[in-house]
Order: C-alpha cells, then structure tokens, then sequence
C-alpha cells in the first residue's frame, strides 16, 4: 500500500471521523459534551483493555532479551526528545525556559490514545505487533517528566526551593504513582500472570467492545480539541504551532534510526515510531502542574491537544507506518 | 437561637494541587474542611470547562474551612502560599454556627 | 398477529418490564436511581448506535428518490402537528398561549427512545424496516419548534424583544446545533461514510449491546417519569392529561393517511406513525427554556414524560404496528 | 495578615440559560467566575433532582462571581435581566480577598 | 439597585439523611432551597472521598437555604434536631437578594 | 480438587488480581480512582445481570418447593447471625451496645460482590448451581437489620424516641425500598417473566461482559478497602479486627450445618455458606445511618470492606467451596 492509500483509509475509518465529528461539534459551539465521569471511565477501559491484552500476549509469546532492549531503547528517547524539542523552542519561540521545558516534556511522553489508534490501524491492514508494546508504551510515560526537571534547574539553579516542603522524592512518587500508568502497568501484569485463560474470560469486554469504546473516545478527544483550538490557539505564536507539527516528525525520525537496531517486526516498529512521535495529555500536563506550576497549561495542553493529536491521529499514523515499512 | 461568630475560608484551587493544600490543612489546627467539584470556572488563566478536558490539569475544587477567627491568619498564610503559586484564588467570609467547640 | 396478541407481546418484553420497575420504584419512593452522567452517556450511546445502524443501512441499500419524499414529509409533519395540538389544547383546556404553543412543539418533535422501542418490536417480530428511517427521526426533531415560535409570535406580536441581544438567529444556532441531534445526525454520517466494513467493526458495541442498554435506559426513563408523575399530576387539569393520550392517536393517524403516499415498506411505516405519535423530551424542552422560558417546564415535561410515552411505550407501539399493516 | 472587602455574587440559574449568564459576564468587566454544579432544589417551579431528569431542562448550576463593591450594580443588572426571566435567584454577600487587584 | 438583608443557612449532611433534612424544610416555611454535591470532606468522624466509598453512608451533601433573618431561628431549630444526631454541621451567614418576596 | 488448588487458583483469577492492584493503589497513596458514577453503574449493572440470570434460570427449571425451604433458611441465617455476632462481639471487644449491633447487622446481611465472586470460581470450576440463590441473597438483604434494631432497643429501652417523626415504620420503608434490593429483586422478577427469550436478548450485556465488568468493579473495590485499611484499620482494636476475620467462618458453619437439611446442589450449598459468611458494605450502612445514626461508621465500613471482604475473596471463597463438598 502506498503512503496515500494509507492515508485515505485511516481518514475514512470511524476513529477518525468521530473524531472529526467531535472536533467539529466543538468548533460548531454545539453544546454536545460527554460527562466527565464517562471520560474517565473511557480512559480506565483503555488502559485496562491495551494493557490486559499486551500483557496476555507477553504471557503467549514469552519475554526475551529483546523485551529488555526494547523497553530501555523506549526510555532514552523519552529522556531525550525533550533535550531536542526545548533546544528547539528555545531557538525558535519565545517561550520561557519553564515554559519550554514544560512543553517538551510532553513531547518526550507518550499518547495511548494515539498508540491505540495506531495499533487499530496495522490491525485493519492485516499487521501483527509485539504484546510487550504496551509495556514500552507504560515506561516511556515518565522519564520525559525528569529531564524538563532537570533542564529547568540548569537554567535556573534556585528553583529547587519551589518543591518547598514537598520535596523532590515526594514529587516522583506523586508522578510515578499517577493513576493511568498504575493502570496501564497494573492490567499489563494481570494479563501476564492470568495469560490466554485470563484473557478468554474478559475477551468480549475488552476485545468486542474495545473499537466502538475508542470511537467514543475518540469523540470526546474531537471535542476537547475543538475547545482548546477555540480557546488556545489564538495564544499560541505561529513559531510554536509549527513545533507542534515538526516535532512528531523529528521524534519519529528518532524513533526510525533507532529501531534499524531494535530487530522489532512491521508493526512493532510502526508502534514505535508511534510512541515517539506521540505527546502526552493526561500524565504531563498533571504533572507540571505540580512540578513545573508556572509553566501555563493553555501553551502545553494546547499544542499537545489540539496540534499534534490531530496531526499524528490523521496524517501522523499512517507516515509512521509506511516508515516502518521502509526499516523491516 | 445563640450563635457564635467564625470565619469560612473558601478556596479554589486546580486539582492537581488539591492534595498539598488537604495536607496542609491537615497540618494546621482546623477540625475540618468540605471539597465541593466545580465545573466550570474562568480566570487569568483563561475559561474551562471540567467535561471538555482529559486530563485533571486545568481543572478546579473548591475547599471550604470553617474556622475561629482567632485561627484565621494562621490557617491562611500557609495556604496562601501554595495558593499563590498555583491557579486559584481564596476568598474569605462570616459565617455563625451554634456549636462554637466544633469549628 | 392480532392487535391484542401485539400488545401483550410487548407489555411482557424486557424493556417494557424495565420501565415498569423504574416506575413502580419511584411511584413508590425508593432511592434507586441512576446518575447523571450515566444517564447521558446511555443517551449518547443510543443516539451514536442508532445512527450509525441507519447509516450503514443507508450505504447498503442507496439512496433513492423515496428517500427525500420521506425525509420532507417528515419535516412537513413535525411542523404541521404543532398547529392541530395548538389549537385543541387552546379549545379544551385552560393552558396559556405560550403553555400551549410549548406543548405542542414536544408533540411534533420525536422521542428517539419511543422510537428505539420500535424498532425492537419490530425486530421481535422479525419485520425489517428502512435505514434512512432515522433520518427522518434526525430532520423531525426540530421544525415543531419553529412552528411554536410563530404560533407565540402571531399571538403576541410584541414578544420578539425578548429575544433580547441574542437574536433569533443566535437561537436557531442553539437548537440546531443540540448535542442529541448532532450526535445522531454524525453517526448517521459515520455510518453511511464507512458502511459494512465501519460496521462490522463496532457491531459488538453497537449491536450487541444494545438490548441490554435500552433496558437500563428504560429503567431510568421508568423512574423520570415515575418521579414526573408523582410530582407532576397533580398540577395538570384533567383535559391536559387527555391530550397527552389522544394527541398521539392524532398524530399516529395524520402520518397513517400520509404513509399511504409514501410507499415504505411495512416496518418502515410503522415507524414513521410512531415518529410521528411521539413526543420529545430532550431537545424540545431545553430549547423552550431559552425560547419560551414562561413556558412552565412542570406541564410540558410531565405530559410528554409522565403521560405519552408511558402509553406510547405500552399501548401505542403495539398499535402503531398494527395499523401499519393496513396501509401496506 | 491584610485582606480587601469584595463582593460574592451567587446565582442559582437553569442550566439551559447558563452560557447566556457566562456570555454577559464575559462581556462585563469581572476577572472571573466559577461554576458549581447542583444535585437538587426547590423553588417556586416545584422540586427537582439531576438524577431523575433526562433532559437539561430544569436542571440547575451555580455561578459564583466575587468582584469589587464599587463593580457590582454594573454587574448585578445586566445578569438580573437574564434570571428574572429564567428559573433562577441571585444572592449578594461580603467577603475578603488577599490579592484585591485579582478582582 | 435596591437590595434586602436575607440569611443564607448552609447545611453539609451525609447522603442517607439527606431527605429527612429536605422533609423538614418542606414543612417549614421556606421558599426554596438547593442542594450541592460534595466530593470529599474532613470532620470529626474522619476524613472521606466521594471516589472511594461503595455506599452513600459516609458521603456528604450540602444543602442551601435563604431565608429572611425573621424565620432563621424556626428554620435551623428543627434542622439541628436532625443535624445534631447525623454527621454534618450547620452554618448561617448574612446575604442580599434583589426580590425580597422570593424568599 | 484439594482446597489448596482452589485456593491458589482463586487467587490467580483477573477477579482477585484487580482487587489486588486496587489495593495496592490505594495502600501506596495513587491517584487512580473510579469515579463515583461509574462505581454506582458497575454495581447497578451487577444487580441487574445477576438478578436477571438469576431469574431466567427460575423461568427454566420451575419453581419448586424446596425454593421456599431455601428462601426461609436465608431470611433465619440472616436474622440470627447477629445475634451470635452481637454476643462475641460485646464478650471479645469494648464496642458499645449500639455499635455491636451495628457490626453485627452487616454480618447477617449479605455482600453481593462476594456471591458474585463465588459464583465466578463455581463457573471456572464447571460447577452449576441452583438459579434461586440470588433470591435467597436478595431476601437475606434486610432481615439482619431488624435483628440489630431489636437488639439495640431490648439494651435501651428509651431508644425508641430517636427514630422521632419518622418512626419506624418509615424507617423500615426507607430500608425495604433501599435502591440495590430494588434493583435486584425487579431484575430477579423480570428476568423469570421473560425466560429463555428475554435472557437470549439481553445475553451479550449480562452474559459476555461480566466478567470485564466484575474485574473493574472488584478494582474499585479494592481502591475502597485500600484506603479504608489506610483510614481506618488504626482506629480498631485487635480484638475487632480478629471478629472480622472468625465471625464469616462461624456463620459459614451455621449455613453449613443448615444445609445437610436443604438439599441444595454442590455449587448451591457453596453459595449459601457464602451468602451467610459475607458482610454487607451497601444496604446496612446507609439503613445504619438512618437507624443507629450514633454507631461509627468508621468501625463498621471498616471491619466489612477492610477486613472480611479481603478475607472472603481471596480465602474464603475456596474454603466454602470444599466446605460444600463435605455436605453433597
Ligand atoms: N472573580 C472571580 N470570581 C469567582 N471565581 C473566580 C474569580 N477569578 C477566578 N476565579 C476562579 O478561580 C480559578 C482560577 O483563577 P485564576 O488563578 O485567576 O486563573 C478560575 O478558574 C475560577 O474558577
Ligand atoms: N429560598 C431558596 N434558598 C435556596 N435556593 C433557592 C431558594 N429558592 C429557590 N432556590 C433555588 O433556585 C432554583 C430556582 O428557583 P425558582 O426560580 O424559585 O423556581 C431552585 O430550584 C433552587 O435550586
Ligand atoms: N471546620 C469545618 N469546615 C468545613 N467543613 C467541615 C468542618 N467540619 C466538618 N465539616 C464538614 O462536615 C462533615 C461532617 O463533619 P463531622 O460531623 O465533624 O464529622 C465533614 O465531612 C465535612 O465535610
Ligand atoms: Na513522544
Ligand atoms: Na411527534
Ligand atoms: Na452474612
């Protein structure tokens, strides 16, 4: 398949038109919402879901070596996006060093969303993946988070007192202990210990179920985004939306030169790439604001939400994958 | 009815916040607090809206503490504190309550 | 089957058993309840499985000319039935002019859930039906507004001021653009756009599912309107009460004679006079508030939610069903 | 510790008009708002309950506006105008601020 | 613009009490009243979370009344009967309201 | 099988693991957490599909009379457990009148979530039991209350003015009409209405998703007892957290005992043991409020959630399995 072909499929499937529609209702001013409390609840499932299933799949296929390449290939780069986007920013906007950190630690981080996305993708296509894909997805959420850190006390060597009483140890714990990656980690070791008899009893509610739950969240992600475009983007300079749509870009390419050397399968390395280039919306944005509270959330959230989502989301995945196609 | 005069502080505060400002209550000499959701809200910050957001940054609760006037200075300075670094604002206010040895 | 057999055949189905318990647990005051947001999300899940059914219905069969005959006389419908409900309850009963005018907008507007039981029966009775139907459900909900407006307006000429700064465009912006109609209509869209395949997809969620959640959003539906008529009743005169239970027979009846016209095939007529019989209570009424806000919410939701489409769900049904075997 | 007398607007509207009364806040010179959500209530339009509604018709939400004294007849009017016709109240009381240039 | 002294008594109350407390003020002669939701709380009996409890003991809610300053005592007399027993607490503050026959 | 095999495959079910990793969460301080709504939906959805399967079974093998026999056997359990639970607990630990019979009433009445939890390990067993247990849960619901109400006036004889206005007949009411019986008993009802043909319909929502939707409830539920053994499990002494660990085994031998005479099947006989050995966390609480307003609920929830349900899910359940096979 061409990167066109691919491309059109993946703008023609119901993921990306719910949320097209939900973007669109959001942009329209309709007053179609979904209730917070359900949002969460799609959330949970997802982590639930990806995480049970990957970690069957662990059980299944068994752990290798690889595994442990893979996970720790997945770290770095989420240590070291950040390195590159806040060179970037700083070059290139006028953000603050805080705000710079802030952004490219969410660049450094992960989307699950996306990663799922991608993941219905190569299944449509007929592409099978790694289980232990998740688990990469899981330890790629949080290094991004130290690295901001780290750049921000360089630049600014008294910050260190804003912990204040908290401290830093009392701040990794908040941030390693977030609800989603507990969740996500959580269901991918339920999955591994309970393997395929654990997964033939939870297959309707997380196999039959999972794409129409995506559709529905994917919608609420159209409406979130609609907001924050509404909302945001007129805050945001022209210089900082563009980071917004070359960095995934540069995180991908990362992504490409690295697994030429991880030995992962078509998919695999189509998730990969997925992984880096995605950026985070629920962990970091969460995290900054008790880390980083200066940072201001309406640059972060939404170049994260309302830029490169929708950009991996549609044209994003399907690059990625034909990527992929170009290492196995 | 005898009443007995004490003060509310109420807080607003976003929620990933909300923790360090419940321990630092817990902290200070306050008998206890009421957290109440919000679901909307604007401010420097710009406006948002708790169902058109997926993650909890951005969003807000409101913590009310009855408490002595006496006491007040004391339970606000350290919220202040982290109020200030934070999105949020305190307001505070009379109120009458008829068990004065609760509060 | 007879019409009696029909009727006893619903009134005995799940759904028609679980709204009778959330009625009976109501009237009688227990503390059952079902949550907010958990209702809505049961509405959206209704609205986003019923439109996306119709829409790949849709994609499957063509769009032919009958189509928009159908989707006219639908609109034509819900526009016209308002001034036939204006007119009785001005005669029969003491409701003022904008009480009345706002009354009868719910009786030309549809009741999606009404019309999901339906298509139930229907399917218990093996009896198929067009795709486009809910369509037709789509473009019904919102003209019987409109017709209300004009009624108010030629009654009181003076009443556009209030209006006020928001305008009358500003308000058919809001109506239009209300969350249910929106999340049908984009199903719809959805469905059409990615047909079989789109299908085949979330049919575990959308189909399967879907008994399962009609009966606990009956459940709900049960405890509204046991709560409407606990609280409700007692303010509405006897006459009011009444045109809750003929004004769908007159309805049921305008769109019998219409169907004769339009040539849908048995199932489809059915629910075309069951559209027609229904009465809204979830676009129409939060379009009142801002429309008509002297309107008393207490009369038209507890007639549209404690006295139609209890009888709609029970009796009405069954008939509607069986006088559509008359016209085809 | 040094505070600044305010003012608490309190409103209590149908939710269906909610946007109109954040529209005409947005257009008067307040520096924010919060709204809080409401689970039930009586007034002269009977009793309700958010969990035994389908529809947002006669459901309620709270808006909350603290600004300066000298601001709030400017403010109260307009808002006025919306609630009178509308189901809804609106309460005025005193309370005290820290930073006063924030409202 | 004109506005009148009203009282505003404010009630937090756990869940399964909460429509004894409703009960009473249908008896009395209030005009109205509002409830709000409430997500997590401290008092005398420890402190809760809305997110983690299976049952609506333990839960709070808070429940608004304003009244005119005449008919305070009669209102909270009653509600404290019941209050008094239950975990909650009652608080009574001054507020302005533009239409005084409302209330 | 041996009970250690049961034991140690009860423990490795997705059931207990989720519980596990909610425990775990809440024990290590995380922020994951299931909104309210949701839990209230996962546990109204559990009432529905159990009473419902429930039910449709009844439909299926017909009502006979040992059914009453069993029925009655449930209502006595339940109504005399807390007499023995009252007498040890007034014996072994300094709780007052009022909060003795308080605890002892939620050991009477019953915890659906472990008779769930039961019925699952039954099912991975492949052993079949009698429909109508879940109407004996349902009816075991109450009786335990009234118990501690007699218990508590019979010690304070000027007790009774607290129920003021209310009285107690109100009060009975009140708890009768409690929302979770409510819901149980109806779909109990419903589901033997419609048999066979009902249950068929509603199969994919009861049937396919439960175990999904009991794994993400039993994590609530952990969240819930996590961080109650965090709040609370100080503030009890020794002597009463020994009573939440001997009273389900003492009333387990009281059901066992009970059921030489029932004549219930292997899987029926492990229900009822586990019906008496469980401890109530919805409907006593909240009719404890109403009705012994002055008894902790820090006690209480805490022993019930904290201490019993852990030690019924993860070791009792196995234990009253093989406690069952030296009865049949
Ligand atoms: N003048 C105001 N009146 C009421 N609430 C306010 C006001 N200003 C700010 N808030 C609330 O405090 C939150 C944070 O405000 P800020 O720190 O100004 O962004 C906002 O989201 C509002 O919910
Ligand atoms: N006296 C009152 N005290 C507190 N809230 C009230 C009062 N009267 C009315 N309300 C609230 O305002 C809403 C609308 O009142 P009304 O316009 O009188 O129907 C009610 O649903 C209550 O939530
Ligand atoms: N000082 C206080 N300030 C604000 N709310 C309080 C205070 N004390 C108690 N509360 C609220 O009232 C509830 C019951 O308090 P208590 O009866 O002391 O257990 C608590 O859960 C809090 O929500
Ligand atoms: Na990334
Ligand atoms: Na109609
Ligand atoms: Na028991």
């Amino acid at each position: 398949m061409s990167a066109f072909d691919l491309a059109l499929a993946n703008l023609l499937s119901p993921m990306v038109l719910f949320f097209a529609l939900g973007l669109s209702a959001a942009l329209a001013r309709s007053d179609l919402t979904i209730p917070e409390s359900i949002a969460k609840f799609l959330a949970l499932y997802l982590m639930m879901a990806i995480g049970f299933k990957g970690g069957a799949a662990v059980a299944k296929s068994g752990v290798d070596l690889r595994l442990v390449g893979v996970l720790l290939a997945g770290m770095a780069i989420s240590a070291l996006i950040p390195l590159i986007g806040f060179a970037l920013l700083r070059l290139t906007t006028r953000l603050s060093v805080v705000d710079a950190a802030a952004v490219a630690a969410h660049y450094g981080s992960i989307s699950i969303v996306t990663f799922v996305a991608a993941t219905q993708a190569l299944t449509s296509l007929g592409i099978t993946y790694e289980g232990y894909l998740i688990a990469v997805a899981a330890v790629m959420e949080t290094p991004a988070i130290l690295t901001a850190l780290l750049l921000v006390r360089r630049a600014r060597p008294d910050s260190g007192h804003h912990e204040g009483r908290e401290g830093l140890g009392a701040l990794l714990r908040e941030i390693g202990l977030n609800g989603s990656v507990v969740m996500l980690t959580g269901s991918f070791l339920i999955g591994m210990i309970t393997g395929e008899r654990g997964l033939k009893a939870v297959s309707p509610f997380v196999n039959d179920l999972f794409f129409g739950m995506i559709c529905l969240f994917l919608l609420d992600m159209g409406l979130v985004a609609g907001r924050g475009m509404r909302e945001g983007l007129k805050s945001l300079s022209w210089s900082a939306i563009a980071f917004g749509l070359y960095m995934p870009l540069i995180s991908a390419l990362i992504a490409f030169m690295l697994c030429f050397a991880l030995g992962l399968s078509l998919g695999g390395t189509a998730l990969m790439i997925t992984l880096a280039a995605s950026a985070s919306y629920i962990a970091v944005p969460a995290a900054m604001r008790l880390a980083l509270p200066e940072a201001k959330p309406s640059i972060y959230l939404t170049l994260s939400l309302g830029v490169t989502f929708p950009f991996n989301l549609t044209l994003g995945i399907p690059l990625y994958v034909w990527l992929a196609g170009r290492v196995v | 009815m005898q009443t007995y005069l004490k003060k509310r502080i109420a807080i607003v505060i976003e929620q990933p916040a909300l923790n360090r400002v419940l321990d630092a209550l817990d902290r200070l000499a306050v008998t206890g607090y009421t957290v109440y959701p919000v679901i909307a809200g604007r401010g420097r910050e710009g406006s948002w809206r708790a169902d058109a957001m997926v993650s909890d940054a951005g969003r807000m609760v409101s913590v009310v503490c009855v408490c002595d006037p006496a006491k007040v200075d004391s339970v606000v300075e350290p919220i202040y504190k982290i109020v200030a670094r934070q999105v949020g604002i305190i307001t505070i206010s009379d109120c009458e309550v008829i068990r004065p040895d609760h509060f």
